[in-house]
């Protein structure tokens, strides 16, 4: 079994697999770092997850177009989060209600539009895959060119995001006010900035980002959408968020962790591993356990998560 | 604009909060270049009226003229637009974001959506040259002792050029000191052309620094009195309706202390920012005597009194209530050997959302008569929390009124009357006036001697030198975590202490 | 302000109830109805009938004494999870293990249920029903132990627990657990005399239904009038007030946890001994997740979740009638269900959590 | 009725000789079908559905209702409304409902009860079992004839008795043409998960399997769109999956569902309904797909050993065992 592991097939093909299990968790979590950096927990991001890769393919579909897939999955996703932007700075709901309520919603809508447009077929439609795209050159370096040097413009693009996020909140005053009215909403209303506003956006835009994490896996993954696309992959990036101690980098990591063991998982079961195939499948969330108590203890993440604002509260 | 123009004028301000009129028609207005005291007991309405006019609330009722103009004031955005600055009685700042950040936080700048610190740091700089307001920019904000935090409130209402400049309570957590520095940079303000409202309880503040005063009660306007023509006694008057006492008297040093009840030996805390705060100290309180701290703010008192309390741990030495170790011990623990505590900020004590009922008994709630076998006597916390609502002067609707509805100053009180009528053999008080009006502080610096006569123990932290020479036996002063030095009250005076506090050993 | 939707959809201040001044009950029924409108549109859109969809839904829920008894059936584990995550969120224990306690205590009920034999029912039966607690006791207490000693964030262990225990369901009734003599995947039958017993003849109402009833008294008891019950709401609204007045923090938590995972312990419990009467996969279809709303939509108060769960429970069986007498298909039910949820979240909770 | 939005595909194995004469133009037959899961899920349930749908096209005067998605906590409930509503013909599609299928069929003896992959009958409940091994058993013979690397996949959803079979069925096939050849396994727990398959598929085949079996549901069609990703052979299952994948599909074993229930149905009208077991085997309607575009794959004494093997079995000289867990 070992010289299985450190084989380069093994190697290039679990590093493969772990992108591509991280890359749609990990556009999520992004999203929802914001989102929860400015105050507000967005349960609901599985269910945008769905209906975004409900959209995205069916954007993709009918214009042929992968570009409008994603297109339609990240405006159907900003448009969700706007909803939990109503429903939790307009109407100051429990954001976690809001939150269960958007997934059941969303699970009902995407599932009823999928029969509505496509019927019950006997044969899914689907669509070509996002390509993959070699960078000349990095990608033929040995065993792991080939697997990160070969990938879809998403992956890449995901990545190349994280610095920004980092730029943006260290650098840019949208951060700033994002961590501020995360962190005080009181002092950032006394400092004369829109509360409501800047949440508003920042759930918006963890809408749009799960939506892409969902367009994601219909048409850089699978070409197709079943209602079961995404099986807990938002929920996951909830978690990923937390473990990642609502930082860029650190979230990279813990979607990696998360998809490394996820890769190792099904290798380990391929290899005939002496365990009932259930606790093989426990191994990413016992990992996750694990990790999360001997690393990322005391983490409280940004003080006025889940807390509506209400300036009577003076 | 001529001198005695006003700048802002509210005019019959409104403002109820469900039953509670924190406003009643109130009419106020400041004057170009002048500095305005608002003088009031706790919860006459002082914060309220300045939250108005800073946008935080919205009047029920009532008009405001910013320079002549009416203005609706929609929200601290529009305030600020105004050219309205506010230094809230509690600061308004993101704890986890540096100083810098904090002052520039919500200001546009020319190269918007990016950050331009290196500007805002210059501009800080001349600002801090100016106002001799000195602050480290990049620290965070946890790490800095009130003082600095208070200025930092300052400094981000002079950042945005404002024409006027509301201090709400602003030398409440400030040493005799500090509260002199303060004096000093506004003064400067008005020089530069600024109106200061300035919200006080001391009243010879308000009679050294004021121009005019106006005093609030019970939601109404008093009087408005240029400070020339009034005296301390007379605000007083008009501020609680009745005549105050200014000097408690310490009373006689009667019957000698009695046993050791708190024994501190060379205990060494660490703060929060993992440097040391509490170096090396030793002291004792025996019963029946008042043992002061004095010290400026951030010296390690606060550490100190949270070792004390369980609160955190200590590093090393020892500490021993009565007969029992209570080094390392938990709050529950210390606090059943008879230990009340009075924690510097009452945010840390009450609970908000709980009633005063629920919040008075939230010490001894566990044990009989409030609760036998895990079972709460509610009909027995109830009673108890009328007496003490009573006796302790709460102003308070009715005992089941949720505590984030009170002032201040009344939030103050339900604590002291929490841990004091328990009938613990150590008190310990951390600022126990702080924000109280004069009549509630007269009362308090009274109840303290009460208790001391009647045989409890107290170590009472304090940056009011006044309080701790009028009330203390004995006096540590603290400075960088050390006991400077202890000095008997009668041998004490404001200079030796003050000295002492400076950190130069006498 | 230069943002015409901000604008619209107005600022951070204010509270929409208070400013409608409907009582709260009454605004509930308006929302309540307000998603069944939606939900009616929807209906029409697919060819149904909504007026025949609304009728079945009902008439299952309400209109006789089998749809009634169904609907408690229903309530039943909503509630005793609902309780559970009451107790939790009252200490701002953001515990989204509902499910996975549900699950635990499930499995141990099952395993005593099954295995211990030649006991007499008035032993048995309450043996199984307190192993249930006590397995979702079990599962509540990791959680809230590495919350309280070691700061671990319960928004990912709780998940992670849920997980875990239900592939562990999936083991047990697949391998160790396993009927021998059946050709499927299911454990075997709970011995007779560890069965809630039938309360309503010619139903499925049982006494675990009746239980959890009992419970929602003695959660109101509990946070109300106990000791623990002061200390749980204590440390929820501040938890540094509670510490500085000698509350062990850490402890209440602990036990939070152990209350609430043993409710939803005892949810898995009554399903399990009162209608399933084996363990099997997937017994619970999202219950556990189902409560929080439940639990939330009550306001953190258990007259109110005994309320909530009831309408939750009548939502639910009737969504299925109207599946089965106006051919509404299940996505529209979901979407209904979520509007509701949603619906009920925006107007009406207070700030409690 | 059922939203008639499907074009459902019936295997015309079974032949629907009775007649609904005897039912006349009076009273329709009222036929529901309870399902655990969704009816498009492109597998399990949908073949449940696709029976009904054989019911209503093959039989006049019926009068077809149908719930999915039902919990297990609900079946119960969902199969007694049909029956007090006076439902003559109730099937229940979902394997682990036993109680749910046995308390109802007791509490109503005049009402017929077919309940799909179960392990016991009543009076008046019978149990259709797949006998879905010995077309796996076909399956593995192409599959291990076809190998280069000698190592096979199996995908499988969870490991039921059904499930199980099939796969043992499959590996028996395997290793009778190639006794060399090694079954890489996994379970991944779920009927459903696309992308669960679909991992699992491609680890497999970095671990070098060249023809993957997709023992499973809905999953498959992670399994297949892996294989067609990865231009590997795969076989699919429950029902003729070729056009998930054209490329690379080789044929499907058909679990023969819908033949089954519409064979069943026949029988109840025509006076022949017994509470049995009914093994829908081979010449049932449970057999291998169609090669369709991919015969040219198969080499032709491949494709002529497994029509020799189907006819051993149809015979009844050749008999496949069931093995329902490996190890007990
Ligand atoms: N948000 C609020 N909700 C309800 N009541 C409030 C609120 N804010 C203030 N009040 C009440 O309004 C009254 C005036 O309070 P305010 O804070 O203005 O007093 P103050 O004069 O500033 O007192 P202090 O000197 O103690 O700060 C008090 O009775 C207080 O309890
Ligand atoms: N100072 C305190 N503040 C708050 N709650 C307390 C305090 N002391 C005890 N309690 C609570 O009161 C209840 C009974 O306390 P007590 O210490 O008498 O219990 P005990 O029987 O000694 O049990 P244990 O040894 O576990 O503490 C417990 O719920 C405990 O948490
Ligand atoms: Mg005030
Ligand atoms: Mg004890």
């Amino acid at each position: 079994m070992l010289e299985q592991i450190f084989s380069v097939t093994f190697l290039t093909g679990f590093l493969a697999a772990t992108l591509r299990i991280m890359t749609p968790i990990l556009i999520a979590a992004l999203g929802e770092m914001v989102t929860e950096r400015a105050g507000i927990l967005n349960l609901g991001i599985e269910g945008i997850m769905i209906i975004g890769a409900f959209t995205g393919f069916t954007g993709a579909y009918f214009s042929g177009s992968l570009w409008i897939g994603f297109l339609c999955g990240g405006a159907a996703g900003a448009l969700l989060g706007l909803a939990m932007g109503v429903l939790s700075v307009r109407f100051k709901a429990n954001q976690i209600v809001a939150g269960l309520g958007l997934w059941i919603l969303c699970q009902g809508l995407a599932s009823f539009l999928n029969r509505r447009i496509y019927g019950l077929v006997d044969v899914r439609p689907s669509v070509d895959l996002l390509p993959a795209i070699s960078i000349p050159g990095l990608s033929r370096l040995p065993i792991l060119g080939e697997t990160l040097f070969s990938q879809n413009v998403v992956v890449y693009a995901t990545l190349l995001a994280v610095p920004l996020f980092v730029f943006m909140f260290k650098r840019t005053s949208w951060g700033l006010n994002i961590d501020a009215v995360g962190e005080q909403p009181h002092a950032a209303d006394a400092a004369g900035l829109d509360v409501g506003r800047l949440r508003y956006l920042a759930v918006t835009f963890g809408g749009l980002m799960a939506g892409l994490g969902g367009a994601y896996l219909a048409l850089a993954l699978f070409g197709l959408y079943t209602d079961d696309l995404s099986t807990g992959l938002g929920w996951m990036a909830i978690a990923v968020v937390v473990f990642g101690k609502w930082r860029p980098w650190w979230i990279v990591g813990g979607a990696f962790i998360f998809g490394a063991a996820n890769a190792l998982q099904y290798r380990l079961q391929a290899m005939d591993f002496p365990l009932p195939y259930q606790f093989t499948l426990m191994i990413p969330y016992v990992v996750t356990l694990i990790i999360v108590i001997a690393f990322g203890r005391g983490q409280k993440g940004p003080s006025a998560l889940a807390a509506p604002y209400e300036r009577s509260d003076f | 604009m001529n001198e005695n123009a006003a700048i802002i004028s509210l005019d019959g301000i409104c403002k109820k909060f469900g039953p509670v009129v924190a406003n009643h028609d109130v009419s106020f207005d400041l004057r170009v270049g002048e500095i305005h005291g608002l003088l009031g007991e706790n919860g006459a309405g002082k914060t309220t009226l300045m939250n108005i006019l800073y946008g935080l609330h919205q009047p029920d009722s009532g008009h405001i003229h910013v320079g002549q103009q009416p203005r609706q004031i929609g929200s601290p955005h529009d305030a600020i637009a105004l050219g309205i600055g506010m230094v809230h009685q509690h600061f308004m700042q993101v704890p986890t974001l540096s100083v810098i950040d904090n002052v520039i936080l919500g200001l546009p700048n020319e190269r918007e959506p990016f950050l331009d610190r290196p500007r805002a740091r210059e501009r800080l700089e001349q600002i801090a040259a100016t106002y001799g307001l000195h602050v480290d920019p990049d620290a965070l904000i946890w790490q800095l002792s009130v003082g600095d935090r208070q200025r930092v409130e300052i400094l981000k209402a002079l950042f945005r050029d404002v024409r006027v400049l509301i201090l709400d309570e602003p030398t409440a957590v400030l040493t005799p000191q500090e509260t002199e520095e303060l004096f000093k940079i506004i003064r400067g303000f008005v020089d530069h052309g600024l109106s200061v409202v300035f919200i006080t309880h001391k009243l010879e503040e308000a009679m050294s620094i004021t121009d005019r005063v106006t005093v609030l009660r019970d939601g109404h306007v008093v009087a408005t009195r240029p400070t020339a023509d009034t005296s301390m006694a007379e605000l007083a008057r008009l501020m609680v309706g009745r005549d105050v006492l200014f000097r408690i008297a310490n009373g006689d040093q009667r019957q000698p202390a009695g046993d050791t009840v708190l024994q501190v030996s060379d205990l060494r805390v660490t703060s929060d920012r993992g440097t040391p705060a509490v170096q090396g100290v030793s002291f004792q309180v025996r019963a029946g005597e008042i043992v002061g701290i004095a010290g400026v703010d951030g010296n390690g008192q606060t550490e100190l009194v949270q070792a004390l309390t369980g609160l955190r741990r200590s590093v090393n030495g020892s500490i021993r209530v009565g007969t029992a170790d209570v080094t390392g011990a938990s709050p529950q623990h210390i606090l059943q050997q008879g230990v009340g505590h009075i924690p510097e900020d009452f945010d840390d004590a009450l609970i908000g959302e709980f009633t005063l009922v629920e919040n008075l008994a939230l010490d001894v709630h566990y044990a009989p008569p409030f609760s036998r076998r895990g079972v709460l006597n509610r009909e027995q916390m109830r009673r108890s929390a009328r007496e003490l609502i009573r006796r302790y002067d709460v102003r308070a609707p009715h005992e089941n009124v949720k505590a984030k509805t009170l002032s201040g100053g009344n939030k103050q009180k339900m604590v002291i009357a929490r841990e004091t009528s328990r009938g613990p053999k150590l008190l310990i008080a951390a600022h126990p006036t702080r924000g109280l009006d004069i009549g509630a502080e007269e009362y308090i610096r009274g109840l303290m001697l009460q208790l001391r006569a009647e045989g409890m123990a107290i170590l009472l932290v304090s940056a009011k030198l006044d309080e701790i020479l009028s009330l203390c036996d004995r006096i540590l002063v603290m400075e960088r975590g050390r006991i400077m030095g202890e000095i008997p009250r009668a041998e004490a005076d404001i200079e030796q202490l003050g000295l002492l506090m400076a950190g130069i050993e006498a | 302000m230069a943002n015409p939707i901000g604008r619209w959809l107005g600022r951070d201040s204010g509270d929409v109830a208070e400013r409608q001044g409907m009582p709260g009950w009454l605004s509930t029924v308006a929302i309540v109805l307000l998603a069944l409108a939606i939900g009616a549109l929807l209906i029409l859109a697919t060819g149904a009938d909504p007026v025949v969809a609304y009728q079945a839904l009902v008439v299952s829920a309400f209109g006789s004494v089998n749809g009634f008894a169904e609907t408690m059936v229903k309530a039943c584990p909503l509630l005793l999870a609902g309780l559970g995550v009451t107790i939790a969120y009252r200490a701002k224990f953001w515990n989204i293990g509902a499910e996975g306690q549900i699950y635990a205590g499930g499995i141990v009920a099952a395993a005593v249920g099954i295995y211990v034999t030649g006991l007499p029912a008035i032993i048995h039966l309450p043996l199984t029903v307190l192993a249930g607690a006590l397995g979702g006791a079990l599962w509540g207490f990791f959680p809230g132990y590495l919350k309280a000693r070691l700061k671990v964030n319960e928004v990912i262990t709780t998940l992670m627990f849920n997980y875990i225990v239900i592939l562990l369901t999936s083991y047990l009734v697949h391998g160790p657990m396993r009927d021998r003599a059946s050709g499927i995947t299911i454990s075997p039958q709970l011995q007779l005399s560890a069965w809630l017993p039938t309360v309503i003849a010619r139903t499925r109402f049982h006494a675990g239904i009746l239980l959890a009833l009992l419970m929602a008294v003695v959660v109101f008891w509990l946070l109300h009038k106990t000791v623990l019950g002061f200390q749980i709401r204590a440390v929820g609204e501040n938890e540094r007030a509670a510490r500085v007045a000698g509350i062990n923090v850490s402890r209440t938590i602990v036990w939070t946890m152990v209350l609430s995972g043993a409710l939803a312990g005892l949810a898995g419990a009554a399903e399990v001994a009162g209608l399933q009467h084996r363990l099997v996969d997937e017994f619970s279809p999202g219950y556990g997740f189902l409560a929080i709303a439940v639990a939330l939509l009550g306001n953190l108060e258990p007259l109110g979740v005994v309320l909530a769960s009831i309408l939750f429970a009548a939502l639910l069986n009737g969504a299925d009638a109207m599946q089965r007498a106006a051919a509404v298909p299940v996505p529209v039910i979901f979407v209904i269900e979520g509007l509701v949820v949603v619906f009920v979240a925006a107007r009406f909770l207070k700030r409690r959590a | 009725t059922p939203t008639p939005t499907a074009e459902p595909t019936v295997a015309p194995t079974a032949e629907p000789t009775q007649e609904t004469a005897a039912m006349g133009e009076g009273e329709p037959v009222q036929v529901a079908l309870v399902l655990d899961g969704a009816i498009d899920d492109q597998g399990w349930n949908q073949a449940g559905y696709e029976g009904l749908m054989a019911i209503q096209e093959q039989f006049e005067n019926v009068e077809v209702a149908y719930s999915e998605s039902v919990a297990i906590a609900d079946m119960e409930r969902a199969l007694r409304d049909y029956a007090s509503q006076g439902y003559d013909f109730i099937i229940l599609h979902s394997s682990i409902a036993k109680d749910a299928a046995i308390n109802t069929a007791t509490d109503y003896p005049d009402i017929m009860f077919l309940w799909t992959d179960g392990d016991t009958t009543l009076d008046n409940l019978a149990v259709i079992r797949p006998m879905s091994h010995e077309a796996s058993y076909l399956a593995g013979l192409i599959a291990g004839s076809l190998t280069k690397s000698n190592i096979i996949g199996m995908v499988g959803g969870i490991d039921i008795p059904s499930t199980h079979r099939s796969y043992a069925g499959f590996a028996q096939g395997v290793a009778e043409v190639n006794p060399d050849a090694q079954v890489l396994v996994n379970w991944i727990g779920s009927f459903l998960d696309v992308s669960a398959g679909n991992e699992a598929a491609r680890s497999q085949v970095e671990a070098g399997a060249d023809v993957i079996f997709g023992n499973g549901d809905g999953q498959n069609i992670g399994v297949l769109t892996a294989c067609a990703e990865t231009e590997t052979l795969a076989i699919g299952a429950v029902r003729d999956q070729f056009e998930v994948a054209p490329a690379v599909v080789l044929t499907s074993v058909e679990w023969g569902f819908s033949a089954g229930i519409a064979r069943v149905f026949g029988d109840y009208l025509a006076g022949d309904f017994t509470g049995q077991f009914y093994e829908i085997s081979l010449a049932e309607g449970a057999d291998l797909a169609p090669y369709h575009d991919n015969a040219d794959k198969i080499p032709q004494e491949v494709q002529d050993l497994v029509d020799q093997k189907r006819q051993e079995i149809i015979d009844g000289t050749l008999v496949i065992p069931v093995v329902d867990f490996a190890e007990e």
